[in-house]
């Protein structure tokens, strides 16, 4: 069965991606299968200087997900060239790099840093950062900081750029609109939703950061949600993520409007996931009376 | 590092909420595995709980194919990890992290401290030093006397010192405190307990080498998630527990 | 031990209330236990006139959560007084009737018309509802609109007022600040998260309504973290409700900075769950070193 | 209606991804189910499965203390029931929703039109039919030849009608096609099974009175939630499934 989706600047061998985070750079995964077999790689957030992140503790776990707070630590966009890019350079698997920042100018610079190497396939853009010239609201919840950003980085950037949208919002149509507008050529939906564990043992919020990042499975029909909605008012590709578990999930990403899947905490349960959901992927498909991954997109939109 | 489903082969309560677990491993990989190491134990097949339960190699019995942890219930996870029954599979991911390094140590006499769940890695260290023909001292500290496991298994392989904290057992209060009153002699300390335990053996034993076992909440368990990270001593660096630890050498660590 | 908490117009004899819509009146539940038992019974959403609800399905099951979309059935205010009150005051339990409507006016008019019994011990406001003269948004999304509607109830109430708030806002605490200010005597947060499942085998939203509520422990994390964030926000208290399953729930939401809990999703799949928390509560509270539920309220914003 | 924890007696898979399971119940509880009522089950004890499963009370005999349900495996919570053991502890709402209102019918020939899992609560009804005399016969529809399951017990107690939709056995076609070319004998009609066979059994015997039982998402089983409504006849109210329901006169509803 033919899984392949061409995107802007991704051409899939299949829809099967692991979600920027969940992932590091590659080589922890490769322990356990090729990672040739993947759609796409997403690597972990740069920033331009290295950061060491937040204090630990930096997991949860709640009911059917997790919460994150790893406060974005990474090498620095030089040394993710320079040292990390590489190895992932062995496998025939096309590279996204996710990039974050605290000011549009270090995004801006993240973006214009990856130009110097070939080795990325596109950008992901994650606008769920605090931005801390405007007092820490996430760059992601105003539709106009949001355009703005994506225009700087599309215009630092030689490969397509794909806006990674922050579910905590009242209304997402409206962010994916403005950064369409912007010039976004995908997007990438859904990042995680704000929550909190309390420690009951120590009398305060379990992570050392307070509040973390709801992932899993718990947030899926949230993100199937917004996919839908966005896909009803956009024209660009959605890339989905959120929850996914099994094959039957992908298909609901694809049915919602998704143009591929991306599968973050999954890949803690069960490191195997994603060539696993690769190879349950046409049964699932054919199950359900569809002959090719580029069939099922968007389909749960009309029924029949 | 390996993806495993194995059979249990039987499990046992220990000690009051402590149990021993057992399972059947084939001798190869068993071989490999270092005191120290941890395995990444799923808890069920569901969704419910996304995240693996790290859980330290307490033994080895390569004769019989069998691996030995030993685990506190803590949570929900472990809990669920009590109704294994002899026979039903279980998720692991082993072995993980970087175990003591005996192998590259000149010395003659080990200390070795432990607190609680840091109990059960030493078991298998201590097995593994006096088999090499190193003189093994055993501190190992509880909270109570209902909580006490491994005393007499660690009698066989060396002089043994027990706390307990609320002097129900053994030497009233902490591992420091069996430091402080016996003199006791070693070349290199190992460590392994909760973090309050550790900062104290580390301060209390600062003229000396020694290595500590570092336990932090794990998301992927292999080094890719940044979840379990310790500062480096000089504070400029990040280190991964699940990778380059759980075993630091004291020095190497902010803790 | 002490589990009873003094709320505005609430003297509960514990903080475990069953969660409105998910408890009809009550008389169901009656058949597994005396309702006396509870802190409060909050019954399902009163609208002026008699509403007949969506087109089912209505519920889906999700990872550790559910989706539903009643879509506000009920009989109407003035029979829910005459036939389904009277039976409620047979137990010994104070009663919060939660109000809906489409419009202010409607909203209004059903505080009102609540006035006419004493069969209740405060209203809660439910601005979860789309608001047809605004073009469908949800009354709650919005500061000045929530502000406005609770103005108007709190001056038609002769009860105390609760407003629940909804999560899918970007600012939660920008609402409830604002319904404190317009009055409001006590928070109910949160609401369920707006949410969709997609059907494979008929390739459309598996729920009639599209989309619908994601409830259960799956939102717990959200649950918590709003709570403990208004808390630092507001003066008025807080009742906490979102994925309760055990009494260590109920315990972090007390930490959180509710002064009392309701639990919805749960009675389905466990008809004994309020009077089972209420007898595991004593001795949770007490594991974790409290001697009344009163001690432990926002007691984890203080680590020690 | 209680909440009970039960024992499995047994399972068995007696057709296609179907299986029937056998659970121990108090004689006194059993003695007052009646025909097309049902249970609701909670698939297991984690949080990942929120809403039960409502099934159909498929048999009971009360000499042996067993309650008998036949599921078909639809999506995860039904498979997680696959692998229940005997001896195994489940949990249930029972008995819920109103049966055939057989005490109150005069009548002496009974026909029973089914499809896939509604043909179970039907064999209930038969037996308790035949038991007061009343003639039965059958009319079931499977997609399969693999799938059908019964036909054998219900011959027991009447004349039988398979059809499978690929007419891999019996007549091909659905239930409707063997009411329209057999000329069958009957008072009553009860049906059972998926919607639209239910609205073409309906439509097709709408010159008889008749009973058909519904099937609906529902979230606590029990009226509290409204989440499993029909439209009465004239669309001016809902009825709720659970508890005015699973059974209805064919005249009461919209369907
Ligand atoms: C390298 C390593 C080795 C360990 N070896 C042992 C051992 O041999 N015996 C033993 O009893 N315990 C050991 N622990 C601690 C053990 O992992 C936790 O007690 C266990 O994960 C708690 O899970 P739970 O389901 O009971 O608790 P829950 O509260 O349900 O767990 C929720 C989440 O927090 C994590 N978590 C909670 N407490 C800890 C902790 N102290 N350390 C790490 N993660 C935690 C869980 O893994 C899970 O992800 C070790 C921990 C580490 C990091
Ligand atoms: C009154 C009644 C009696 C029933 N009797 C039987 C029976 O005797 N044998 C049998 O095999 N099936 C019966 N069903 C259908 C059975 O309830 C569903 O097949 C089952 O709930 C599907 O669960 P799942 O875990 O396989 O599917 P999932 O897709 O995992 O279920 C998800 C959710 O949808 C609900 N759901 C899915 N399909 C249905 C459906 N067709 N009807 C109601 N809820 C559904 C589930 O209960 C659950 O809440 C009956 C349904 C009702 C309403
Ligand atoms: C530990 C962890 C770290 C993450 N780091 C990033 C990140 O650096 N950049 C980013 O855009 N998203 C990050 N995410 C979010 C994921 O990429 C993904 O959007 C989210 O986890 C939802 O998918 P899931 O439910 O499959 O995990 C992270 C998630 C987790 C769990
Ligand atoms: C079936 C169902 C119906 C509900 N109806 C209402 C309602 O009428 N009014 C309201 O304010 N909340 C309603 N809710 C939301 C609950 O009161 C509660 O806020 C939500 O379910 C979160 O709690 P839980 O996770 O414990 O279920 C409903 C929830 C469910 C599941
Ligand atoms: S647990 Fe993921 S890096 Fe250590
Ligand atoms: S399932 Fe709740 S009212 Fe029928």
């Amino acid at each position: 069965m033919n899984l392949s989706v061409k995107l802007p600047g991704l051409n899939l061998k299949n829809p099967i991606m692991p979600a920027s985070g969940c992932f590091s750079f590659g080589k922890e995964y490769s322990q356990f299968y090729d990672l040739s077999k993947l759609g796409a790689v997403v690597i972990k957030a740069a920033t331009l200087n290295e950061r060491l992140g937040n204090p630990t503790p930096r997991v949860a776990e709640t009911y059917s997900g997790m919460l994150n707070a790893i406060g974005l630590q990474n090498p620095g966009v030089e040394r993710i060239i320079d040292q990390e890019l590489p190895y992932l350079k062995n496998y025939d698997v096309p590279i996204v790099a996710n990039i974050a920042g605290s000011s549009v100018e270090e995004y801006e610079q993240v973006a214009r840093a990856f130009q110097r190497t070939d080795g990325i396939a596109a950008v992901e853009l994650n606008i769920s950062c605090p931005n801390v010239k405007e007092g820490g609201l996430q760059f992601g919840t105003n539709p106009d900081v949001a355009a703005e950003v994506t225009r700087r980085v599309k215009a630092a950037s030689n490969v397509p750029v794909y806006v990674k949208l922050t579910p905590n919002v009242t209304n997402v149509v409206e962010i994916a609109q403005a950064v369409e507008q912007a010039g976004a050529d995908g997007l990438t939906m859904i990042n995680s939703l704000t929550g909190m564990q309390i420690d009951l043992q120590n009398r305060r919020p379990l992570l050392a950061n307070k509040v973390g990042g709801l992932t899993g499975p718990a947030i899926k029909p949230v993100a199937i949600r917004m996919v839908y909605q966005v896909y009803q008012a956009v024209k660009i590709p959605i890339i989905g993520v959120g929850g996914i578990m099994t094959a039957e999930d992908v298909l609901e990403f694809l049915l919602a409007g998704a143009s591929a899947v991306q599968v973050g905490t999954a890949n803690f349960q069960n490191p195997m996931i994603c060539p696993e959901l690769i190879e349950q992927l046409p049964a699932c498909l054919a199950k359900y009376g569809f002959k090719s991954v580029e069939e099922a997109i968007g389909k749960g939109h009309h029924s029949e | 590092m390996r993806q495993l489903i194995v059979p249990v082969l039987e499990i046992e309560e220990i000690a009051k909420a402590t149990y021993q677990l057992d399972l059947e491993i084939e001798k190869s990989l068993l071989a490999q595995i270092k005191p120290g190491q941890f395995i990444h134990i799923r808890v069920n097949q569901g969704s419910e709980f996304m995240l693996r339960r790290p859980i330290s190699v307490a033994d080895i019995d390569l004769s019989l194919n069998k691996l030995t942890v030993i685990f506190k219930v803590f949570g929900k996870g472990t809990d669920v990890l009590t109704h294994l029954k002899t026979g039903e599979l279980i998720d692991l991911l082993i072995p993980l992290g970087n175990g003591y390094p005996i192998e590259s140590i000149e010395m003659e006499h080990a200390l070795l401290v432990g607190g609680g769940v840091g109990v059960p890695p030493l078991y298998y260290l201590a097995k593994s030093l006096v088999e090499k023909g190193i003189k093994v001292t055993t501190v190992i500290g509880f909270q109570t006397k209902d909580e006490i496991f491994y005393e007499k298994e660690f009698a066989t392989l060396g002089e043994v010192f027990v706390t307990t904290d609320d002097g129900s057992y053994g030497t009233k209060g902490y591992v420091t405190d069996v430091l402080q009153h016996e003199e006791l002699n070693f070349d290199y300390y190992f460590s392994c307990g909760p973090a309050p335990m550790l900062k104290a053996v580390k301060k209390y034993l600062h003229y000396f080498p020694g290595y500590i076992s570092l336990e932090e909440r794990m998301g992927c368990g292999i080094g890719a998630c940044y979840a379990c990270v310790v500062k480096s001593a000089d504070g400029k660096d990040q280190k991964k527990i699940c990778t380059d630890g759980p075993v630091f050498n004291a020095t190497e660590v902010m803790i």
